[in-house]
Parts: structure tokens; sequence; C-alpha cells
């Protein structure tokens, strides 16, 4: 058979392999094989390390518990004792306007299976961000036993003495039966709480996000503490 | 649990790279822009710092233009002679002969020359001092409170008893001085020679109005244009074409020079072997600040 | 309404209160890079603003239909090998750094070709932005936030729809352009003035910066008062209910 | 042509005469919202260097691999691996460090610091340039960080470390906390490193004149 002479301007027909190395999937070979080793890698990553970041966040909460519940000192006793307060997470939804709001309860109770009190999560709008509450209720659910502030991106100096113990302490022993107000110089009232220098906003927030907590949580709670009780 | 997961992972990574990669291949065929490959082979060859000395928007923008055949070769200060050449070779031309540019002040007015002069108590700064009528008669000429002066990188222009003086060894041609300058006296001509002729005097008003606030500004007497065809009067001001600039001129420019009744015409650039020998026995005069200096207090202009 | 009020406190906040450059520190390098003209600005500020809207509506679909545990597509898929309930419990987020920068870097590359192709004369004035683009961190920073809204949040009622992650990304975008654009004012003006010598350049914008930043500060509790004008205080609510 | 810089040379390169956030302008985001605190500049620090060094080293491996157009596109993958490795390590092991930087961990990923030692120098040199090259910067990254926490935290809170230092009547000046504060710090910082620098080479050249 003789061969047709290859004309100079006709284009040679690209073979099989040719066509192969043209295609973007091809060239980006290296890409794929990237991409795969990561990917798996990462998910190896993740299964090692996620339990360990879950129990973070949940132990952020945990080892705050006691001592919104008891008090630093009785907390710090019971903790030399060598004794913790078990602590079982519950949900709770409330149907307000039309929105659900779902809280998470920390029910606490002494090793001798006692109930020692709530502790509920709630966050609202602060003066600057999302302020994070922790609020703890006695196991009747009438009084307040503390507060904490689990995140916050208030004014340094001002709006963030939120976070000192001092503040914080005039929650405690508040009844949950009317709303707490915030006054600016010597709480005289009961159910007041005196404002943070220059931070009245931060202070009413706080406020805010407890009274409303409060307002939704202690029917449910109180529900709840009945239930158990029985 | 883990298997899934990890394969999962990794298909989802692998199935990105794919959608990724076909869209965009997909893309690249769809949205395909015919670009001349010339201009890609132009791109390549620029420098790429973006700079905008070509006085287009970017490299890209500059190699359309090449391309486009709208902007000469030679235009990248940064990549220089070399780049130029590169782009010449690409496009299939010469580098025209490009001559360096050098910035001609246009005034020759010292400080007893100018007329009709104001104190002035503002700023020391050329762009606030062109704002304030007065400062001085001329409102054409320099007002040697030395903007070009800062704007020099490399040390090349003084302001010496009042008026900005480029030192032709120093220049590099950047421009810095021209763009500086609030009254554009100063352009930057081609240097075709060691030294050029220019006109010192930018002021475009008629001769009587010039005499009065100059003792050296041009009065418009067209005395040049009639000895020299390279003269154009535009405005009552002579300019010279200096595209047509060459030495079969020579002649009839001397001849104007000498029949220029205010001595306006002056030849600039590196000093001849001449002049440097008539001087050397002398001390060059040394760099005199503007001397308009307030007469009260400096802090008051501040209110 | 209450739907409503959430969009105008999100877009507030990510335009004024909480500006990505003067208040989170995202897209610092053209901020201080392409400030010198307003005209390059605004163009700077209007790409930044589309391709930060494009990434938030892929990163949003992404997550949400992929990466997140019970996702609706990798749960069908790993339904295959497991049971439902472990399949529900799959976890890709680990993924969502990556995906996203590689969303983002494709839909960038993509509206670079789309634009050249037919819009030649928008591609000359704000295409060149668009390579600068990829490496923007207001845009990551953008689907970050959107991921933080999705994933990992108590309250399902919180969970951020297209529509929340869509204002959040645009008006992220417009609150650049506003940053930006006022510097580029400065800048234009700055140029007039007697700036020492070291400190001429980056300098002088990172000090001028810093007072835009502390005038910016001027919005904070802005978001926080309108949400209370907006929304009847639920103590009062809880009051009048009760009388 | 000059010679090009041994591995030793690159290290001291990348600490101040190429400091990557005072010389060069780069990866500033970082730079000006975690340097309120000494701690968390730190952390910072570190997970710059780990990603930085790790996909410096992956690319020079991979070097000889590399397509021109694709480049990009694998740097960016090999960094936002190994930033996301990072956040999750932060997450499991310093969870408060972790909860404090939040964002500006995955930010990590389009930090300019990186994917130009991986452009400029790793994806051209030997892995052990390469790993020089990415301890240089890193120090220099950190120095830089280090600095302008320092001067933050000191005036703003009159402590470092979160240990008192100043004494309690200092008042703290809490802008410089906030970020006016940042901004304000990094420019003069930035202004008093020029000012050295044009100084000592004002000085080399009269020496030199």
């Amino acid at each position: 058979m003789s061969m047709k002479p290859l004309h100079p301007m006709e284009p040679i027909e690209p073979g099989k392999l040719e066509r192969l190395k043209r295609n973007y999937l091809v060239q980006a070979w290296l890409v794929l094989m990237l991409a795969l080793f990561f990917g798996a890698a990462l998910a190896g990553v993740h299964l090692e390390l996620a339990p360990k970041i879950a129990a973070n966040k949940t132990n952020e909460t945990y080892v705050k518990i006691p001592e919104i519940i008891l008090g630093s000192e009785l907390a710090e006793e019971l903790a030399q004792q060598g004794e913790a307060l078990i602590v079982e997470p519950h949900t709770v939804a409330v149907e307000k306007e039309q929105r659900r709001i779902v809280y998470t309860i920390y029910e606490a109770s002494y090793p001798d299976g006692k109930l020692a009190g709530w502790v509920a999560k709630s966050s609202g709008q602060g003066y600057a961000d999302k302020i994070e509450l922790l609020i703890g209720f006695t196991p009747s659910v009438d009084t307040l036993t503390g507060i904490f502030v689990l995140d916050q991106k208030e004014t340094p100096g001002l709006g963030n003495k939120i976070i000192t113990l001092d503040w914080r302490q005039q929650f405690s022993n508040l009844k949950t039966l009317q709303p707490i107000e915030v006054t600016k110089g010597g709480a005289s009232d009961p159910n007041q709480v005196d404002a943070i220098t220059g931070a009245t906003i931060s202070s009413r927030s706080v406020t805010g996000i407890v009274n409303n907590a409060v307002a939704d949580l202690r029917g449910p709670l109180t529900a709840m503490a009945n239930a158990r009780g029985k | 649990m883990i298997w899934v997961t990890v394969s999962l992972a990794a298909a989802t990574m692998v199935g990105m790279a794919v959608t990724m990669s076909y869209i965009l291949g997909w893309a690249n065929r769809a949205f395909h822009v015919d670009v001349d490959s010339r201009v890609e082979a132009v791109i390549d060859a620029l420098p790429g710092a973006n700079c905008g000395g070509c006085g287009y928007v970017g490299c890209s923008d500059y190699a359309e233009a090449v391309v486009a055949g709208k902007a000469p070769v030679s235009k990248c200060t940064v990549g220089g002679d070399s780049c130029a050449a590169a782009l010449a070779g690409i496009m299939g031309v010469e580098v025209a002969q490009s001559w360096p540019y050098r910035p001609i002040v246009h005034c020759g007015a010292h400080y007893d020359d100018r007329l009709d002069r104001a104190e002035y108590h503002g700023e020391k700064k050329c762009s606030a001092a062109n704002l304030v009528a007065g400062v001085q008669g001329c409102t054409y000429g320099c007002l040697g409170f030395g903007d070009c002066e800062r704007a020099c990188e490399f040390d090349a222009i003084h302001v010496i008893d009042g008026l900005a003086t480029v030192d032709y060894e120093k220049c590099v041609g950047c421009g810095a001085c021209a763009k500086a300058c609030p009254r554009n006296i100063i352009t930057m001509i081609p240097f075709k020679y060691e030294r050029m002729l220019a006109v010192t005097c930018s002021n475009k008003d008629i001769g009587d109005e010039v005499k009065v606030v100059c003792k050296v500004g041009c009065i418009g007497c067209r005395a040049c244009s009639r000895f020299c065809s390279l003269f154009h009067m535009e405005e009552n001001l002579p300019a010279i074409d200096y595209d047509k600039y060459c030495g079969d001129f020579m002649e009839e420019l001397s001849k104007a020079v000498q029949k220029c009744p205010r001595k306006g015409l002056v030849l600039m650039g590196k000093p001849s072997p001449r002049d440097q020998e008539a001087v050397s026995d002398k001390t060059l005069p040394r760099v005199i600040e503007a001397d308009f200096k307030t007469t009260v207090d400096d802090t008051e202009w501040w209110g | 309404m209450l739907y409503f009020t959430d969009i105008i406190l999100i877009a507030l906040g990510a335009a004024l209160v909480n500006n990505f450059v003067l208040y989170y520190f995202v897209g610092i390098c053209p901020f201080i890079g392409v400030s010198r003209r307003i005209d390059m600005a605004i163009g700077m500020g209007f790409a930044v603003t589309f391709v930060i809207s494009i990434a938030a509506l892929l990163s949003w679909t992404i997550t949400t239909f992929i990466l997140m545990p019970g996702a609706p597509l990798s749960k069908f898929v790993a339904g295959w090998f497991m049971p439902p309930d472990a399949a529900a419990k799959v976890d890709l987020t680990i993924l969502s750094y990556v995906v996203y920068i590689f969303a983002i870097a494709s839909s960038v590359q993509f509206v670079e070709m789309y634009v050249r192709r037919f819009y030649p004369s928008l591609y000359r004035s704000f295409g060149v932005f668009l390579p600068l683009i990829t490496t923007n961190c207001a845009i990551l920073f953008a689907c970050l936030i959107i991921f933080s809204h999705i994933v990992g949040v108590d309250n399902p009622a919180d969970v951020w729809d297209l529509g929340k992650s869509l204002t959040l990304a645009v008006f992220g975008g417009v609150g650049f352009t506003i940053a930006i654009t006022i510097m580029a004012g400065i800048r234009e003006e700055l140029e007039l003035c007697d700036v020492p010598q070291s400190l001429r350049g980056a300098g002088i914008t990172l000090l001028v910066a810093g007072i835009l930043a502390m005038a910016f500060m001027g919005f904070t509790g802005v978001d926080s008062g309108l949400k209370k004008a907006m929304t009847p205080s639920p103590v009062q609510a809880q009051q009048s209910s009760r009388e | 042509m000059a010679v090009a810089p041994t591995p030793a040379e690159r290290f001291i390169q990348g600490i101040l005469p190429e400091n990557p956030v005072y010389r060069q302008l780069l990866g500033l985001c970082p730079t000006l919202a975690v340097t309120n605190g000494l701690q968390a500049a730190l952390t910072m620090a570190g997970a710059v260097a780990f990603v930085l060094f790790c996909a410096n080293i992956v690319t020079s491996t991979i070097r000889h691999l590399l397509k021109p157009h694709l480049r990009i596109v694998i740097f960016t993958l090999i960094i936002a691996t190994f930033v996301t490795i990072t956040d999750r390590f932060l997450a499991a092991y310093m969870y408060g460090m972790s909860k404090l930087l939040g964002p500006y961990i995955p930010l990590i990923i389009v930090n300019c610091i990186i994917i130009c030692r991986c452009e400029v120098c790793a994806s051209r040199q030997s892995v052990f340039a390469a790993g020089a090259d990415a301890l240089g910067q890193a120090t220099g990254f950190a120095l830089a960080l280090v600095s302008i926490a320092a001067v933050r935290e000191l005036l703003g809170s009159g402590m470092l470390f979160s240990v008192q230092v100043l004494p309690e009547s200092w008042p703290n000046w809490v802008i410089m906390i906030l970020p006016p504060g940042a901004f304000m710090t990094l420019g003069l910082l930035v202004g008093a490193v020029n000012w050295f620098e044009q100084r000592r080479s004002e000085q080399a050249e009269s020496e030199r004149g």
C-alpha cells in the first residue's frame, strides 16, 4: 500500500493519547490527586479531633454550673470533697410571637439525687454584639442564683465590666416574679440592679436578656420541677 | 462510619474540583474572546509593574494599545530600551530613534526681573501661592517656591535667585517637575542635541502688559518668527517646532537669538566645554532661597 | 415583620456598625492599596460587592445542602452505606474552608471571563480588580460569618436562610465600598499636604484609617437601639398581657 | 548575576530587611485584628508560622510537577488544608484561644504572606531553602505582631501577657484596644521603621561620600 504523501498544510489527526492529554481534567491531575488526598486527610483529622472539640464546648458551660448555682465558695467546697453536681441537659421550646425559641436547660442535681437548681443558656443583643449568658435558678424557680457571661464583645473598660463578679453578684437572690430593673446610682428596691457607670446600655441589655429568659422559662421550669418532685 | 466519612469527604473534594474545572473549561471556551496572540506576547515582554508610567491604566492596557497601533513601543519607562526592542520585535516594527526628553523651564525672570511683587504671607509653596492673586505681577511666570525642587528625586532642579533652574547633568527626564509645577511652565522636550534652544517665557499677554510685570518677558514682537521658520506665534508667544528642529536651521536660529530684544531665547542643556572654561575660575553662585518673606510674624497666617 | 426587622438589623450591622474594614479589619490590603483615587476605589467597591454576593450564594448553598450535619445531599449519599440515623450525623464541615476558597476563586474567574466576553467596557473599568479580589479576606470572611449562622446554632429559628445571608453579603460589600471611598476622598486631599517623609504612603493612610475607625465607632449601639425600637419590649408585652 | 542567597541569608532577610508587615505591608488583616493582647498575637504568629512552613515545604516538594496556569489553585488548596488542620488543633487543645481568634484563623488562607512566599520562593527553591525562608518570614511576622501587641496591650490595659506591668494608677487608654488604636499603632510603627531605615541609608551614604 502506497502511503499518501502528507500535505504540508493538512492537520495531523491527533492520536487518542494526544486528545487525552489535552483534556483539562487530565491536565489538572495534580489538583485532583491533592484534592482526594487532602479531603481524606481532613476527614481523618475531623474524626480524630471532633469529639475533643465537642467536649471543649460542653465543658465550657459545665464547669461554670456549680459556681452559678451554689456560689463560688460552696462550689469549691464541693469540689474539695471530690464530688460534683450531676448535670443533665434538656431543651425547652417556647412559642412566642409566632416564633419558636429553643432554650438549652441544664438540670443540676447533687450526687444523692436531690435537685440543686437549673441553669439556662440565653443570648441577646448587647451594645456591640451578641451577649451569651448562663442564668441560674433555684430548684423552685422562684429565685435567681446568679448569672455568668459566656460570650460578649462590649467596649473594653466600660461595657465589658459586665463580666466582673462584683456586678454579676447583684443578680443572685433576685426574685423571678417581677422583672428586674436597672437604676443609676444605688439600687434600693429589692429587684433593682445598679448600672455600670458609662455602660448603661450594656447593663440594660444583660438585664433584658435575663428578664426575657425568666419570663419564658418560669412556667416550663416550674412544671419540670414539679414533675420531678412527684 | 469512619470510612464513609473519609471517602465522602474525599469524594466531595474531588467532585468539587471536577465540577469546577469543567465549568471553568466550558466558560473558557464559551466566553472565549479572541485575543490577538501578540497582546499576550507583549504583556509577557512588559515588566508587569502596572505602574501607569506609560499613561495607560496598566501593562495590559498599554499592550492592547501597542498592538492596536495606537501607542509607540518605546513608552515603557521601567523596561527601557531592551523592553522597547522586545516589543518592536513582536510588532515587527523598528524602534524609532527616541530622544531623551528633558524639562525646559519657560521662564527667564530672576527675582529682580519681576515687577509688581506683593508680600505673600501664605504657605511657602507654589501650589498654594498660585491660588492667591498678586503674589507677583506676572501670572504666568515661575513663582520660585520650589515645588519642582521638592518633586525632583534626583536633585536636578533648584530655585536659583527666584527661578527654577534645571541641572541637566543630573536630570534623567522623569518629568516629575513638569507635573509638580502649578503654572505648567515646565515642558518636556526631546533633546536632539546636548543643548536646545528654548523660549524662556510663558506670558501670553500683549507686549505693553508684559513690560509692566517683567523686565525680560516676551513682548510678542515676532522678530524670531520672521528670521526662523521654526518659530510660530501662539497667543503673543513664539513656540519652537521641536519635531523639525535640527542642525539645518542653525543659522536661522542664531539670527533669531540675536534679534530677540528681550534676550528670551536661550540655549539650554549641558554646559558646553567653552562655558565651563569661562566660569572655571569663578565660584558658582550659591543656591538662593526665594525671598518672598513676610514682614509680619511668621505664624500669623495660621489665624 | 420580625423577619423584616432581622434583615434591616443585619444590613445596618454589616454596612455601618460592624463595618468589615474598620471594625473587623478584613479587606485591609485593597483598602490601603487601591484607595488612591476615588474612581478606582468605587470600582473596587462594586467589584467586591458583586463577588461577595456570589460567594455568599454559593457558600450558603453548599453548606446547607452538602456540608452541615444532616444536609440533604450528604445524608442521601451516606444513606446507601449506613443506617439513616448515622447518615444524618455525617459531618463534612471540616471541608468548609477549602470549599469556600475554591468557590470564591472559581466564581471570580468565571465572572471575569463572563464580563470580559459580554461587557468589554465594564471589564475595562473594573475587570482589573477582579484577580485581586480572590485573596481579599472580606469575601471569605462573609462566607465564614454565614457559616457560623448555619452550623452549630442552638436555636433552629436563628439559622440564617438565603435571604439573610445575601443581605449580610451585599451590605458587607456596601460597607466596604463606603469605607474605601471615604478613604480615597481623604487621600486625594492628603496629596496636597506636607506629610513627614517617613509617614508618606502606608503610614499616613493607616493613621487616617484609625481616625475613620473612631468615627465609625459612633455607630456602635445604633443597631441594638433600633432593635429595641422595632420590637415591643417583651417585659412590657408581658405586663400588658397580664393586665 | 547576583549570587543566590543561602538558606541562612534567606532566614535573616525575612526578619527585618524584608519584614512582611513593616517592609512589604503584607498580611495586615491579622496584624490589626489580633494584636490587642500578646497571647493572641503569639498564637496567631504560631499558627501562621506552622501554615507557612508546611505550605512552603509541600510546595517545594512538588515544584517540578506544577503547571504554570494551575499553580495558584494548588497553592490555595495546600494552604487551605493546613489552615483547617491548624484551626481544628487549636479548637481541640487551646479552646479559649481558638474562640478568641475566631474567624481570623481561617482567614490565614487569604493571608498574602503565605501565597506570596509560595509563589516567589518555594515554587523555585529546594526544600531546605524554602523551609529557611518560611522560618525567616514567620519570625519577621511574629516580631511585627508582638511589637504591635506589646504597645497596644501596655498602653491599653497597662498589662503584658495579662500581667499588670504599669502601676494601677495608669489610666488605661481604652482606645488602644479598640480598632482605631490598631490602625494608629501600626501607622506610627510603620513610620518609625521607615524613619530608621532612611536615617541608616543616609548615614551609609554620607560615609561612602
